[in-house]
């Protein structure tokens, strides 16, 4: 019973907005992403939640109960920071096991937990070691050994994988969702990996400039932004600007481009369609194939940057670079200078009001 | 609301009291208290501990004006605090400099210990033994004539050296101590940082370490600069017929005569004029922070 | 390579200047087993001084005053002025400045006269004098040193520590005997020691507030010199420096204190 | 003070604390004593004044008895009960120093000079003028006691004027000025004078008789006293009692016992000890005894003169006097 | 012309090598990107480069000479340190300033270049701020600023980018590369970002227990890994063990597994075959289909995880949990529980020996 509620948070510092008016309702064991520029406010609001800092106003309630009068120690959370803070003085296992020897937990239990948890995040033989003897990826594990073995009602992670290369931070991801749903535990979960989000989380949320864009699941929030930022800030997006047909645009040099059948707008208002690279079909012969309700554009392909599964072309059009994403299946690779022609149906077409 | 649980943990006297109000009591009691005491004394021409009539006056500041005798020894006290001060940082900072940042392991904690110890033996007794280091014949003499191919005569018993010898010596541990304390919490990346950008070790010392390490360098130097300049014990022994000193004029009025007011004004003179010198500089030693 | 060679001057500095300050404790030690009383040369072997030492009772008793109330002042003033650093540290209110000002008339004004208006406070409110009034007196005047000391050390503290600290459940006590308390212990062990320095080698205040009968050996130091001092005094110095070195030694050995980050 | 305790008020080192004498002393009386100590005049007005009720008995030089007895810090005491009274030398104890409106407030005990004491090592023969002190052969080895009475009053025998009425203090400062330059460096207690002779660092300088008595017997240095041509401070030490003294009956006792023939020969022989204002003590010394030879020559009776009081101005005004002497010295 | 050349550097704490005799030979103006696991050498290595450690044996130089006795400072190298490193008693302009201002330079050029610099990493307006008062990306940046401002022969970066999000880390690889490139610098890049280590850099290197254990140019690595750590390590791959057929492998079931032409392995030997999960065709038709030539597995869908551009299909074959990445083209999505048929090329085939 510890779904996390904030309710109208704002907090400035000086001048500064860090948060402004943020309200998000963090579901009872939901494993909810936090994303946004840096300097967006997640740090901050991740603070109001665990209780260092206190917003200028706004209620923030966990379980149900406001916690404006609970102490940090109260709230029973646990917190992996940003640069880790870990204890200087003590040894991995002791920075480990502070929290259950606070609580005052039996020796031998504790022994036993933190080992645990140390094996967990494969750190089981640097017990031993001070935390300056780690290198940065086992200071992070150490940092989040710490936050969860205390089994806390809410966990709070300041990009909790971020200095873990690949592989340990999927062995990790996975670990972190096992305990995450094991214990049932509301997680609030800073990142800036996307595809970590996307893969881990219940729900998104986006901030810009200390407000909440947009939130959802993922699927939703990628596929249906409600803005150019968020398209282009969570996945990549072409986007075309131009004037609203309706459930469409015509770009500025005349060319129509439909989006799919739910959306609607009032026509001749400024308007922009957003379309996911990977939506993109890209080919080099120019004769119309299942020509019927795509949308096609003619280009040239000046580029192509090779990254492990797939493959991006930046492909020129009219004075735009256009980005399309091919899976390396591997074959056909496209020359650049080549002749293009590019295709995607409505349906991966979302058509943005502008202001 | 919630601004106030938040004035209510994050600040506030409230909060601080608990922790404060043992160590402020206490200094209330014994040190502040005693001193409103003299302070009131010394806005009086006599004593009434005496039973002698006694009235409120200036006189007892404007003595200190009156007199360019008050205003050269302060002077001069200030000079040797400032003198005192600036050997004890050339020869402490580097030490803890060393302590913290060369030694590792064990050793360091010892020598840590080490560095504070002869200030457990008696400051008299300490002043006794330089005497006996510095006078012509003595240690220094000796031990310097025995290895020097020529014959050179080393007094320096009785002498403004001997008293910055020793007024070093007993105020050095401070600077080593509380400069120990800031560079050790030095992140070592830090340095290299500096240094990866193309700064000496000099500059790094200059720029990185040193601002950094300020907060230790100031304590320091307070302990050592306050002190010194009401010391009249090391001067008057080691500094012999030139050992004459602020603190000297203050502790003659206590002990020679029985004149407190105008021994009380004198010192609280010399306090004002320290809290000023310290009001100046800490703002500009925290920009050079 | 340069490294090694500024570690090895580095390490030669560090003698040095335990050279420097060791130096007149030798000399000390070597003229309590020198016969004669004016430090005169050439040296002369003698233990005659220890002797004479373990006949006078006062000066033993004076020593053992001294101690005691060196220990208790070193407790009481590590905690009162660890727990005010911490509150100067972590607390921000008006007047703050105030107080912290507030920390250097003790230091400032010379100690013959804050042992005057000792005499005089403590006579006119009843406290009177003796040990108990030696102790008033020594907590207060080590007390700056400790919060000085301290809170040149807390500047240097991360205060995400405690924030870490308290999101595992840590309550204030446990943030501070855990976490801040390790990390600030040299500055805390530094304090210690200048509070036992103090105390220890205090002449003035303890002079003023001394009752027959119950003084400390500095008091009896001075008060001897007037006659004609006797090594006795180099005697008894050397006793304690040479016990304390060991009890020191022996601490450093099985403590750690903060040395390693 | 409990009725079987005396609380003694004195210089550290003087007689009263000898443990033998204590001993003796309890072992006669069955009182007990309690030693505290002084380190100058000041301080113990000071004490007696913060302190009203601890003290049973306190040396007072005779110079700040009379500042003492104003103060109503001490009482008469009835002679009468003092069996020794009677052997003090009739000059003393009648001085009017001590006794006031007929009643006695202060016991001679001891007397001794300021005087000039030498390093033997330095000197030929022993020099008969103060005159020695501003001998240029001596710059840089004379000492002055750290002082401003002292060091006033020696310039008025310096200058041959009546230390208790000095008419030119110009002369005086003059006259001191000039020895400035000669200074080694200023003493305040006896281990520094006899550190420094026993190191050979000085020649001459001022001294106490029975220090310098002392520093011969007891500690075999090279040191003489000389009593200059041109004179020498005296001063008298005397016990009072405290008012409020809770133990008057002891406190006499102490004192007698104090100024007896038999605790003062053994003082002199184990310590070494000024000259005791008790006529038959002095008599009771070995006839070639310092105390008895030197002090008691008449010749020397006429060169000294006994320090009287002085007032808070006067002693305020040699301070001023003296610290500026020490301040253009620098 | 300041090429860096490792030669069989070592370097041990306590009994802990953390290098094992490294040597990798750094182009001048190359962008040699480092990769590992966490704990793998990597940050060792830069330092060893900077001159902050030294090693136990083998040797470093720097522009064809040797830099055993030049001390950092001398070096002319630019670091970002994996924790920042940011003078906390300077405001940001200050620390940007400091490589400049020991070299003297002018206090208007300093000003100019400063304001440049922060530009670069869009802080041009933070500049008066203290370093505590920044969130992480911020002093990411701004540790990136100040490294670069001095314009150093050689550039180590330990994660330069890790704090930042996707939006600002394409913006800051862009400019990162654009500046490489126009000052011809030299730079090692740790980065724990795969994409970003194939995108951005020539060379890459695997380091593992402090061991080089493969290093070339990107697609190379990619598509050649030369073991299964190589393969698994950098992009994700299915792992095929079984007895080698010269070229490809009979799985212990008799599955036999083509590899490309170009593979060539004694039969009979333990072998592996690795496949790159985007290489693999998935499908729920079961006739033959372009059959010649193809590998083909039959396997059920376990899971589905969708990640923006991409989705992974789990499938389950013979105990084996398979990966197949399909790209998100907004059309068919198989069922969890659905039979499918996956098939890939023998060239899509990695034959590993493995011992
Ligand atoms: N103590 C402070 N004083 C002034 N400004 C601050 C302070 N703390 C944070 N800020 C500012 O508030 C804004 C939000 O900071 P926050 O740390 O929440 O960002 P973030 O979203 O966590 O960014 P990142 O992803 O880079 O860590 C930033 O612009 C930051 O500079
Ligand atoms: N001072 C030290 N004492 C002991 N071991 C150390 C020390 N510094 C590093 N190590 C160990 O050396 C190994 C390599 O560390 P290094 O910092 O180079 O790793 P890394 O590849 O940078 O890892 P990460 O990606 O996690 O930052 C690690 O196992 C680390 O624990
Ligand atoms: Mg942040
Ligand atoms: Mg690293």
């Amino acid at each position: 019973m510890a779904g996390v509620q904030v309710s109208n948070v704002s907090r400035s510092f000086g001048a500064h907005k860090a948060l402004d008016d943020v309200s998000i309702d963090f579901a009872d064991g939901g494993f909810y992403a936090l994303l946004g520029p840096s300097g967006s406010g997640k740090t901050t609001l991740l603070r109001q939640v665990a209780g260092f800092d206190f917003p200028d106003s706004g209620r923030i309630s966990i379980g149900g109960e406001s916690v404006e009068r609970v102490p940090v120690e109260k709230r029973r959370i646990g917190m992996v920071f940003q640069n880790y803070a870990l204890f200087p003085n003590m040894s991995v296992a002791d920075n480990v096991a502070f929290g259950l020897s606070v609580r005052g937990e039996a020796k031998a239990v504790i022994a036993s937990e933190v080992q645990r948890a140390l094996d967990l995040v494969q750190l089981g033989k640097l017990g031993g070691r001070r935390p300056h003897q780690l290198s940065g990826g086992q200071r992070q594990r150490v940092a989040l050994a710490r936050a969860i073995v205390t089994k806390p009602r809410v966990l709070l992670l300041d990009e909790p994988l971020g200095a873990l290369d690949k592989a340990l931070r999927v062995d990790m991801q996975i670990e972190l969702k096992r305990i995450q749903r094991e214990i049932g535990i509301t997680t609030i979960f800073v990142t800036h990996d996307q595809e970590e989000a996307l893969t881990m989380s219940d729900r998104i949320g986006i901030l810009r400039d200390g407000r909440l864009v947009q939130e959802g699941p993922p699927e939703e929030i990628y596929d249906q932004p409600k803005s150019e930022f968020a398209a282009t800030f969570l996945g990549d997006a072409n986007i075309f600007r131009g004037e609203s047909t309706g459930n469409g645009i015509k770009l500025p040099d005349g060319t129509a481009i439909a989006a799919g059948a739910g959306a609607k707008l009032a026509a001749g208002a400024k308007a922009s369609c957003a379309v996911r690279p990977e939506r993109i079909r890209i080919a080099t012969d120019v004769e119309a194939q299942d020509a019927a309700n795509a949308n096609m554009l003619k280009g040239q392909v000046s580029k192509r940057i090779f990254a492990g599964n797939n493959s991006t072309y930046f492909v020129e059009r009219g004075g735009q670079t256009l980005k399309v994403i091919v899976q390396n299946t591997g074959i056909d690779r496209l020359a650049e200078g080549q002749d293009v022609v590019l295709r995607w149906a409505p349906e991966s077409t979302v058509l943005i009001a502008t202001s | 609301m919630a601004a106030q649980g938040a004035t209510a943990s994050r600040s506030g006297l409230r909060s601080a009291l608990p922790l404060l109000a043992p160590a402020y009591l206490w200094l209330t009691v014994a040190i502040f208290l005693p001193l409103s005491a003299m302070v009131f004394f010394s806005f009086m021409t006599e004593l009434p501990l005496s039973g002698k009539p006694w009235a409120f006056t200036l006189g007892n500041y404007a003595a200190f004006f009156s007199q360019s005798l008050y205003l050269t020894l302060l002077l001069a006290s200030l000079r040797l605090g400032l003198v005192v001060t600036l050997w004890c940082i050339v020869i402490g900072y580097p030490a803890a400099y060393v302590l913290a940042k060369v030694l590792k392991g064990r050793s360091r904690e010892a020598i840590f210990l080490l560095v504070i110890l002869p200030f457990w033996s008696n400051g008299l007794v300490r002043i006794f033994s330089w005497a006996m280091v510095l006078r012509e014949g003595g240690i220094l003499d000796t031990a310097l004539n025995a290895v020097l191919p020529f014959k050179i005569n080393i007094d320096l018993m009785y002498s403004y050296p001997a008293v910055i010898i020793g007024l070093v010596h007993s105020y050095v541990p401070y600077m080593v101590l509380t400069c120990y304390l800031t560079l050790q919490a030095i992140d070592d990346s830090l340095i290299e940082a500096g240094r990866s950008l193309g700064a000496s070790r000099l500059q790094v010392l200059k720029r990185v370490i040193i601002p950094l390490s300020m907060p230790g360098l100031v304590a320091g130097a307070a302990l050592i600069f306050v002190p010194v300049v009401g010391s009249f014990m090391e001067p008057r022994i080691l500094g012999g017929r030139t050992g004459t000193f602020y603190g000297t004029v203050i502790e003659d009025q206590f002990v020679a005569v029985f004149n407190w007011p105008l021994g009380a004004a004198l010192s609280f003179i010399l306090l004002a004029v320290v809290l000023i010198i310290l009001a100046v500089a800490s703002p500009v030693l925290r920009r050079a922070a | 390579m340069t490294t090694r060679i500024l570690e090895g001057l580095g390490r030669l500095y560090i003698w040095l200047l335990l050279a420097f300050l060791y130096l007149p404790i030798i000399i000390m030690a070597l003229m309590s087993f020198n016969v004669s009383p004016f430090y005169q040369l050439p040296f002369e072997w003698t233990t005659e001084w220890y002797a004479s030492l373990w006949q006078n009772d006062q000066l033993i008793a004076a020593t053992w005053n001294s101690i005691e109330i060196a220990v208790i002042t070193t407790l009481i003033c590590t905690v009162l002025g660890s727990a005010a650093s911490l509150a100067l540290y972590r607390y921000d209110f008006r007047g703050k400045r105030f107080l912290q000002a507030l920390l250097f008339p003790p230091i400032a004004i010379p100690w013959l006269i804050t042992g005057t208006a000792m005499l005089i406070f403590f006579f006119g409110v009843g406290i009177g004098r003796g040990l108990f009034a030696i102790l008033l007196g020594h907590v207060a005047l080590a007390l700056p040193y400790v919060i000085v000391v301290v809170s040149a050390r807390l500047q240097t503290f991360a205060p995400e520590l405690e924030e870490a600290a308290r999101s595992l459940g840590a309550n204030q006590w446990q943030v501070t005997s855990r976490v801040t308390l390790p990390w600030i212990m040299p500055g805390v062990i530094a304090g210690g020691l200048f509070a036992f320095a103090v105390s220890f080698d205090q002449f003035v205040v303890s002079y003023f507030l001394s009752t027959p009968g119950q003084t400390t050996l500095p008091v009896e130091i001075y008060a001897a010199i007037r006659k004609g001092f006797t090594p006795e005094i180099n005697a008894v110095s050397t006793i304690i420096i040479v016990v304390s070195m060991a009890l020191m030694l022996l601490t450093a050995r099985f403590f750690k204190f903060g040395g390693e980050k | 003070a409990s009725a079987a305790e005396v609380h003694v008020l004195n210089w550290k080192g003087y007689g009263a604390d000898e443990p033998w004498a204590i001993a003796a002393f309890e072992k006669a009386t069955g009182n007990k004593v309690v030693n505290d100590f002084f380190n100058s005049e000041q301080e113990m007005l000071t004490k007696l004044r913060t302190n009203p009720g601890l003290y049973d008995v306190v040396m007072i030089n005779a110079a700040f008895n009379d500042q003492a007895m104003a103060e109503k810090l001490i009482q008469p005491i009835d002679v009468s009960k003092l069996s020794n009274y009677a052997d003090i030398s009739p000059d003393k104890a009648s001085s009017p120093m001590l006794d006031h409106d007929g009643k006695v407030y202060g016991v001679p005990w001891v007397w001794g000079l300021t005087a000039l004491a030498i390093n033997e090592k330095s000197f030929e023969k022993p020099p008969t003028s103060i005159a020695e002190m501003w001998d240029a052969a001596h710059k840089g080895r004379v000492v002055i006691r750290d002082d401003a009475v002292e060091a006033v009053q020696f310039g008025a025998i310096a200058t041959g004027q009546n230390i208790n009425d000095i008419k030119d203090m110009e002369a005086v400062k003059a006259k001191l000025t000039s020895l400035m330059p000669q200074i080694k460096t200023f003493w305040s207690s006896e281990n520094d004078w006899n550190q420094m002779v026993a190191s050979n660092q000085i020649d001459i300088g001022t001294y106490w008789s029975g220090s310098a008595d002392r520093a011969k017997t007891h500690f075999k240095l090279p040191v003489s006293l000389v009593i200059p041509q041109e004179g020498a401070v005296a001063w008298l030490d005397a016990f009072s009692i405290p008012v409020g003294s809770k133990n008057v009956e002891g406190a006499e006792a102490f004192i007698n016992y104090m100024i007896d023939p038999a605790f003062y020969v053994e003082w002199v022989t184990k310590v070494g000890a000024p000259v005791s204002a008790n006529t038959k003590a002095v008599a009771a010394l070995p006839e070639d005894s310092f105390n008895r030879k030197v002090m008691g020559d008449p010749e020397v009776a006429k060169l000294i003169q006994f320090q009287a009081p002085i007032t808070d101005a006067q002693r305020e005004a040699y301070l001023a006097l003296w610290q500026q002497l020490k301040v253009d010295v620098k």
